[in-house]
């Protein structure tokens, strides 16, 4: 419980210290929301109307003030005001969020049920024809950057299915599921692969690991069958390092994956940021990245207590 | 040396060894000029040609043969990786050799720093870097060396902690050796073995990242082609000249693999674990 | 599908960054705004000034004063008239410094408005200023309720007179439009609009040749070249007012060498440039892009190129050794950017100018363009009917440009002045030609082609009228089978 | 009748190439029910692939059996060839016909299950039983092997039980499924001899209630004794001599069984010690410790601390140069922590230690109980020698070279080692390296923290007699830590017996072994097995050692002390 209390203490210090990165980066860039909203046509401006404008986007006071009274929102729970969007910062991110949920639910979904019984088929029939199978597999799904694959799937689909996946806004789950897996099963494809591969390849290490322990070799004593020596006994030890892998590449995926939600044209966490980054929305940019940092963390934490529900070791203390 | 015969011994290594002394070659041709034709040079009346046997790989839409660009490329992206993680490594190394040997309250302040760093998201850290310094070599090699700096950070503390207290550190300190000499000779070469491994891993990573950079255009500056920059000038004209797309990414996949294929022998190699079974 | 069919599912890249149509220049908000609020006046796909809000216009002989008669049918979308005041107050809103608006240089010789029955407006002009007739007609004059300028709601709420009503707006996501029945131009074909985002071009044409989408706008030529190939699309293809230019700063050294520019002038083969970036999607143009004033780009200096000529410059230039220049660039704006860099890198290297290229994310390079901070720029610049607005703000001693272009000159300073003033059409060409042959003669830039304004639609969506503006008002006239 | 198991030339070897590496030889043996067979031999000589080979475990560790036959008689009646079965029937024979338990207690449990879970397990493939059933035999299993609380106990994970208690979960769960063989691969070796006592009763024990016959692997010769009816040698992969426990043992025939028995260290109860004692009364102490403490406070969070492990709790001795003082007890004792403390490794609460020294700026040096993990793996033996040398400021000359020399040859090591690296010696000679490195600053005292434990027995006797003819040529003394009472009754003049991070006993060590006055100290010697002990019955003693975590601001009652001889002071125990 200490444990968990130390963990939560240490997430305002982390996040500051990302608010203050966020806060400095994004206003060190040179261009900024009056030049990104006009364009070259910022030029024609006077000196007044640019004051307004300056006035209006906020950005009119030094740095430290405008970081300061940011800083006050924040703690009142109010990120502030999107200038694009015309809305809390807070409800834009909410209703992006979703999409960018259920995308990393469902790659991380897709990842493990095709990597844990590869992996684990894998590790049992080590040095094998179907091991170099799969490890060969692993190795170019590792190996497969994910805009290849997502603008070779896009481009597949359409030139010779007719076919492309609802592209553009986002179907709740809820309101048609149909719809909604039609329209994130392929970008969660092209997410998944390379993160199957890792799965993959990372049971069957661990798998591998766990089949030599000793406790399998008591299994094996006792009488176990080969199917629950496999299943019931090893893998369950064999599953945090599986765990750790997933947790990071969720954490990460939370973040939004910028590259296939621009290639499927999905308005998910990552092109909001990408988006708010370019319109120099900084309220915008300066929440979701928190709101991203804040999940990563959320999600590592979740991971060390999933090691305890894995663990005993670690759940009851000691070792 | 010996890791090398050793790495040409094992298996999925020789495979990676191959593919990357191939690509080191490539990349040395195409620094000497040495390329079937001047890779910046436009063919007016060759544009977008398929490949033939003057074009190996095509010309591209300015007229540029792919092949001669391709090494060209390899010999970028290479620079990128290598710099980048070179950096990262040794930024990285330090920070967690020092982290774990200090102890509280400079582990805690300086892992907490390298937490900030990895809970930014990793892409946007690289954008916000290359939209201050704006984009070109020396900024993605930036970017993809603060990127990963916190995961070095990371694999080096853990085992320099264990490393901290083993016996041979206690008996250094027994005789009174000096701290830069326990943490050089006692910590940091017995570190090398993961390192290697982190080194080839995030080689691979890093060939990735500068390819997903370039394709967001905001990787390296034309004319000078990288593997990305290639595949992203080529994704447009997927559906009328697909060689511009095929071989790039083939050549960026295959590098990948290289890396991989190579670390995972390495930690074969390296792992006394490990040792004598196939990976 | 008859319900579905009635609405038109259309995609584009970029979306629209904002609803207030005094401040949005972004070539994507003018295009939706355009559907939703009117100027008094617009352009037809000719370019010729047509009836809007207002019915009929006239200038006073002296051109000083302007008046407009307004359409007794224009309504609001809200149901109230579009009366004289409302025109009055947008204007009064445009000139506010407060308000931020772009457009309003091009406005500061209106000195009052007088509204003195319920369908006249008059504008009492400063000087004679023609060509504020053409700039009235843009979005960027629209005329919005005075009732929603008192209340401010401009920002967050879309009460136009135009032919569309803003349902719902996701910005970088969707927007969707529905047709307004109370539109003085007429009844619509269809019921609305479902505007999606699909930031990556090859997306919009799987998704139109999937049939997922009834109608595209497209940037990128070689996205545009492959339409034609598919059964069920046609492309429309219209040469747009926008042209690709590399602009030299001649502040700097040795830019400021007039040899030098003319030898760069010289050295570059424009036809080569829009064959090879451009994949051949584009003319060759000099300074004037709209019809009307456009010449035969063979009559300006040197765009035939001519090498040895370049060379003979460089070496009385004293430049015979070359010099090397950084040249930004945006990146993907226009996404033939980099491709002119490389060529344009390529044929200057010729003659021993080395260009270092800086490609750039498209806010930095604004900022950068705008402070004058660069040896080069590759640029897209956006035209106008009429060359006076286009090329003031560059040219001329009080243009707001000025620090862009860095270039001043008595003989195009006063070209600009008498075709400000001229109100004979005829005159002002020629006033205009010889604008355009001395400017390429001195090169501060070097103007290289237009491109095409794209639309993809599926061949199911007809009656749809491109025009050079790029606008997509042509939409009112569509209708899907 | 014919014998429970029958092996006969069994030969056993690894790779893709079996035939080639055998590392079992040949080996032939029977065993009828009800018997014990001893399987003795060093490390590396084929005891555990043997056994593994009986129930064909050894597949799984990518052995194959090269040829050779391994007759079980089966319960049914029926005889099988386990050289020759498939996978289903070996399911069978594991666990019903071949119990087995395995040296690591800490490991052979899987740590994600309970542990009533685990003997259910057994129960329900080889027994049958489902449900409430099951976990009632469970329940009966555990009270079998002694696990007090067993009920409570049902749950929990294998962590949280202590390393005895886990190999008598082990046990229970082999006992499950009632084996007529069981199959022991040194299961007592990483406990402490007090539990290990505890283990060898209860397996006695069952063994004589149940009848099954027994397989006891060990290389503790003497622990051995105490247990088997017959005995057999192995020595590289081949049995080199096989017989009753009292014949092999009094008239070994084979030289390697004679070296066997002359290597392994007897303890004799006090009757060995050394007698050359060098205390006199006017000579002053080298190292004098006075109430030294020290604690490890865990749970330090925001909350404040929940308490502290009191891993050493005032502790007084003093060593006289070129004596050398052993300090046994049991694991967690403290033992380790206080030799740290000495150097200066941990922090101390509390406590003075004077140094009186003449000749060395680093007076105390130490050797570790692991060699392989004292000296650093990537350094040459010149480098590793080197450094404490550099360290206290000399320069890599000749002369240093030519004192490195001078050591290695000393220790026993050539010249040329100076070029090499760690891996590249045997363990012995690793021990002899960390000797030599201590010695390199020419100290005065040197801690030994089981410094011979991880040697073979032939080993550990070399290094035990190079460090007693170091200790005379340079005058060194001795902090000897060990829990291995046969080797510190070898080596110390005066014996500390440390119990729960206290002295309890401390005299000479002829006094301290030979007429033990503490109970904690008899406990320990009753319990160390010797070769004499044959047929012992071991007592059944579930003692538990006490918890060393405190609350916090707790102090340990004043120590009273009693002299029982002229040096020999043993701690008053509370009367409880
Ligand atoms: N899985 C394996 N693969 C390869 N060689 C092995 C394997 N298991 C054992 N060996 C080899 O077989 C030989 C005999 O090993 P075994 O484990 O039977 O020795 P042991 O007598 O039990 O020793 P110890 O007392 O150390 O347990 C050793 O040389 C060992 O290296
Ligand atoms: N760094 C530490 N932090 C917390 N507790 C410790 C630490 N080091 C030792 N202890 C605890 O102190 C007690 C004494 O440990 P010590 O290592 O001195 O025992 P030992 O007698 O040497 O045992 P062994 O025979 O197993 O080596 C143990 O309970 C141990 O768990
Ligand atoms: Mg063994
Ligand atoms: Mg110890």
């Amino acid at each position: 419980m200490t444990y968990l209390a130390k963990r939560l203490l240490t997430f305002p210090l982390i996040l500051l210290g990302v608010s203050v990165l966020v806060f400095l980066s994004i206003r060190l860039i040179p261009g900024d929301a009056i030049t990104a909203m006009l364009g070259t046509e910022a030029g024609m401006l006077t000196p007044d109307q640019r004051a307004s404008l300056a006035a209006y986007f906020g950005i009119d006071k030094p740095i430290w003030s405008q970081y300061l009274s940011w800083l006050g929102g924040l703690f009142q729970g109010d990120l502030g005001i999107s200038k694009i969007y015309a809305k809390p910062v807070m409800t834009v991110i909410l209703e992006r969020f979703p999409l960018t949920l259920e995308l990393a639910l469902l790659s991380m979904v897709i990842a493990l049920t095709i990597g844990v019984p590869l992996g684990v088929l894998a590790a049992t029939r080590n040095g094998r024809p179907s091991d170099l199978g799969v490890r060969l597999l692993a190795m170019i799904g590792q190996s497969t950057p994910s805009f290849v694959l997502g603008v070779l799937i896009i481009f597949v689909l359409s030139v010779y299915f007719g076919f492309v996946p609802a592209m553009g806004t986002f179907t709740p789950l809820f309101q048609d599921p149909l719809a909604n897996l039609g329209q994130l099963i392929f970008p969660a494809i092209t997410l998944g692969f390379a993160f199957a591969a890792s799965v993959t390849r990372i049971s069957r290490s661990a798998m591998l690991d766990v089949l030599s322990e000793d406790y399998v070799r008591t299994a094996r004593a006792k009488g176990v069958s080969t199917m629950s020596v496999v299943w019931h006994h090893a893998l369950p030890n064999a599953l945090i390092p599986v765990v750790t892998l997933s947790g990071v590449e969720f954490g990460y995926l939370l973040g939004g994956a910028v590259i296939v939600e621009q290639i499927f044209a999905l308005p998910g966490l990552g092109r909001l940021v990408l988006d708010a980054i370019g319109q120099r929305d900084y309220a915008l940019v300066q929440g979701t990245v928190l709101f991203i940092a804040f999940n990563f963390l959320v999600v590592n934490l979740l991971v060390d207590l999933a090691y305890a529900v894995l663990d005993p070791r670690i759940r009851l203390g000691g070792r | 040396m010996r890791i090398l015969s050793a790495l040409f011994r094992h298996p999925s290594g020789r495979i990676g060894v191959i593919i990357i002394g191939l690509y080191l070659l490539a990349a040395l041709l195409a620094a000497l000029g040495l390329t079937p034709h001047n890779a910046l040079k436009m063919f007016a009346i060759d544009r977008m040609k398929p490949p033939s046997s003057t074009y190996w790989m095509g010309t591209d839409l300015l007229g540029r043969d792919t092949f001669s660009r391709l090494m060209l490329g390899i010999g970028q992206s290479l620079n990128i990786a290598f710099a980048a993680v070179a950096c990262a490594a040794l930024a990285g190394t330090t920070i967690g050799l020092l982290s774990a040997w200090w102890g509280a309250p400079w582990d805690g302040l300086m892992m907490r720093i390298m937490d900030v760093l990895l809970a930014f998201p990793a892409i946007l850290l690289a954008l916000l870097i290359i939209a201050i310094v704006g984009p070109g070599t020396f900024t993605s090699v930036t970017a993809i060396a603060i990127v990963y700096t916190p995961i070095f950070a990371r694999v080096v503390r853990g085992p320099a902690l264990s490393l901290k207290q083993r016996d041979f550190v206690d008996a250094a300190r027994t005789f009174g050796s000096s701290q830069r000499y326990v943490l050089t000779r006692h910590l940091l070469l017995n570190l090398v073995a993961p390192l290697a491994v982190q080194v080839t891993l995030a080689l691979a990573w890093a060939l990735l990242t500068e390819a997903g950079l370039s394709f967001l255009g905001l990787g390296t500056q034309p004319p000078t082609p990288s593997l990305g920059l290639m595949l992203a000038e080529s994704k447009n004209l997927m559906q009328q000249a697909p060689w511009l797309m095929l071989f790039p990414a083939l050549t960026i996949m295959l590098g990948i693999l290289g890396f991989n294929l190579t670390g995972d022998a390495l930690r074969d190699i390296l792992d006394p674990r490990t040792q004598g079974r196939t990976a | 599908l008859p319900v579905e069919a009635a609405t038109l599912r259309m995609a584009w890249a970029q979306d629209a960054t904002g609803l207030d149509p005094h401040k949005q220049t972004a070539f994507s908000s003018l295009r939706l705004l355009e559907l939703i609020y009117e100027p008094l006046v617009r352009l037809d796909t000719q370019l010729n000034v047509v009836p809007a809000i207002a019915a009929s216009w006239e200038f006073a002989p002296d051109a000083k004063t302007l008046t407009f008669k307004l359409d007794p049918k224009a309504k609001f979308s809200n149901g109230a008239q579009v009366t004289p005041a409302d025109v009055k107050a947008s204007f009064e809103r445009l000139l506010d410094e407060a308000t931020a608006a772009a457009a309003r240089s091009n406005f500061l010789s209106i000195e009052s408005i007088d509204t003195p029955d319920a369908e006249t407006v008059v504008f009492h002009l400063s000087t004679a200023d023609v060509p504020i007739l053409a700039s009235m007609a843009t979005i960027n004059a629209a005329v919005l309720p005075a009732s929603e300028i008192t209340a401010d709601t401009i920002a967050t709420k879309a009460v136009g007179s135009g032919p569309f009503k803003l349902d719902s707006w996701e910005p970088n996501a969707k927007e969707v439009l529905s047709a307004n029945a109370d539109w003085a131009g007429g009844k619509l074909a269809i019921d609305g609009i479902e505007v999606t985002v699909l930031p990556d071009e090859t997306a919009i044409l799987a998704s139109l040749r999937a049939g997922q989408t009834d109608f595209a706008l497209i940037n990128d030529p070689l996205v545009a070249t492959l339409v034609p190939n598919e059964p069920n699309l046609q492309l429309n293809r219209i040469s747009g007012l926008a042209y690709n230019v590399l602009q030299l700063n001649p502040s700097r050294t040795p830019m400021d060498n007039l040899k030098v520019r003319q030898a760069m002038s010289c050295a570059i083969d424009r036809q080569e440039i829009v064959d090879s970036a451009l994949a051949g999607e584009g003319k060759v143009t000099g300074p004037l892009t709209a019809p009307a004033f456009a010449e035969d780009p063979d009559t300006l200096f040197c765009y035939k190129q001519d090498v040895a000529k370049a060379k003979q410059l460089m070496e009385e230039a004293g430049m015979s050794g070359g010099f090397t220049a950084k040249v930004i660039a945006a990146n993907g704006e226009p996404p033939v950017a980099a491709s002119e860099a490389q060529v344009l890198q390529a044929q200057l290297a010729e003659i021993g100018v080395k260009l270092d290229i800086q490609m750039m994310e498209l806010s930095v390079y604004v900022d950068t363009w705008l402070k004058g901070d660069f040896d080069m720029a590759v640029a897209q610049n956006g035209g106008r009917p009429d060359p006076y607005p286009m090329y003031n703000r560059y040219f001329t001693k009080d243009g707001n440009l000025l620090q862009v272009s860095n270039f001043v000159d008595d003989t195009l300073d006063s070209l600009m002045r008498q075709g400000q003033a001229e109100t004979d059409p005829a005159k002002r060409v020629e006033i205009f030609h010889q604008f355009e042959q001395h400017l390429t003669e001195q090169s501060p830039w070097l103007w290289l082609s237009t491109s095409y304004t794209y639309t993809a639609q599926l061949k199911t969506v007809t009656g749809f009228e491109p025009s050079p503006t790029g606008t997509l008002f042509g939409l009112t006239k569509v209708s899907i089978q | 009748m014919t014998p429970l198991l029958s092996v006969r030339d069994l030969r056993v070897g690894f790779g893709s190439d079996p035939v080639a590496n055998e590392v079992v030889r040949g080996v032939s043996f029977d065993l009828a029910a009800g018997q014990t067979l001893g399987i003795v031999g060093e490390s590396g000589s084929g005891k555990s692939v043997t056994a593994l080979s009986i129930n064909r475990l050894v597949d799984f560790g990518g052995g194959r059996i090269t040829s050779g036959s391994i007759m079980l008689q089966r319960a049914d009646g029926t005889a099988l060839d386990v050289t020759g079965a498939n996978e289903h029937a070996l399911r069978h024979v594991r666990g019903r016909d071949v119990g087995m338990i395995f040296q690591e207690p800490m490991t052979s449990l899987n740590p994600v299950h309970t542990i009533g879970a685990q003997i259910e397990e057994a129960l329900r493939i080889n027994r049958g039983l489902r449900g409430q059933a099951a976990r009632n035999g469970a329940l009966a299993m555990l009270d079998r092997v002694r696990i007090p609380d067993a009920k409570s106990r049902m749950g929990y994970y294998p962590h949280q039980l202590s390393g005895g208690m886990r190999q008598r979960v082990m046990i229970a769960m082999a006992l499950a499924s009632s084996p007529r063989l069981l199959i022991a691969d040194e299961p007592t070796t990483a406990l402490d001899v007090t539990v290990q006592a505890q283990i060898m009763a209860l397996l006695a024990e069952l063994r004589d209630e149940t009848g099954m016959a027994m397989i006891f692997i060990t290389h503790d010769i003497g622990l051995v004794a105490g247990i088997a009816d017959r005995i057999m040698v192995m020595q590289s992969g081949l049995v080199v001599e096989q017989g009753d426990t009292a014949t092999v043992l009094d008239t070994p025939q084979h030289d390697y069984t004679r070296h066997l028995l002359s290597a392994v260290p007897h303890f004799t109860a006090g009757r060995a010690t050394r007698t050359d004692s060098p205390r006199t009364e006017d000579s002053d102490p080298v190292i004098t410790v006075d109430d030294l403490v020290v604690r490890f406070s865990i749970g330090r969070g925001l909350f404040g601390s929940k308490g502290a492990v009191h891993a050493v709790d005032g502790v007084d001795f003093d060593l006289m140069p070129g004596e050398t003082l052993g300090i046994v007890g049991e694991s967690g004792s403290g033992k380790s922590t206080t030799a740290r403390a000495v150097l200066d490794l941990n922090a101390r609460k509390r406590g003075q230690i004077t140094v009186r020294s003449s000749r060395s700026r680093r007076p105390i040096q130490m050797v570790f109980q692991d060699p392989f993990a004292s000296l650093n793996p990537r350094l040459n033996v010149e480098a590793l020698l080197a450094e404490p040398a550099i360290a206290n400021g000399q320069h890599k000359d000749e002369a240093l070279r030519e004192r490195m020399k001078f050591l290695l040859n000393r220790v026993g090591l050539p010249e040329d080692a100076l070029t090499r690296y760690p891996h590249q010696f045997s363990g012995g000679q690793r021990q002899r390296l960390c000797i030599a490195r201590a010695l390199m600053l020419n100290p005065e005292v040197v801690v030994l923290d089981e410094a011979v434990s991880a040697l073979d027995v032939s080993v550990q006797a070399k290094v035990l007699d190079l460090l007693i003819d170091l200790q005379r040529e340079f005058g060194l003394a001795y902090l000897f830590i060990s829990h291995d009472m046969a080797v510190v009754e070898r080596i110390a003049h005066r014996i500390a017996v440390m119990f729960a991070g206290q002295i309890v006993e401390i005299g000479a060590a002829q006094a301290v072994l030979s007429d033990p006055q503490h109970s904690y100290t008899k406990r320990l010697i009753s319990a160390v097995p010797a070769v004499e002990r044959r047929n012992q019955h071991f007592a059944i003693d579930t003692t538990q050692v006490p918890s060393l975590l405190r609350p916090v601001g707790y102090e340990p009652p004043k120590a009273q002390w009693r002299q029982a001889g002229p040096d020999h002071h043993v701690r008053l125990e509370a009367v409880s």
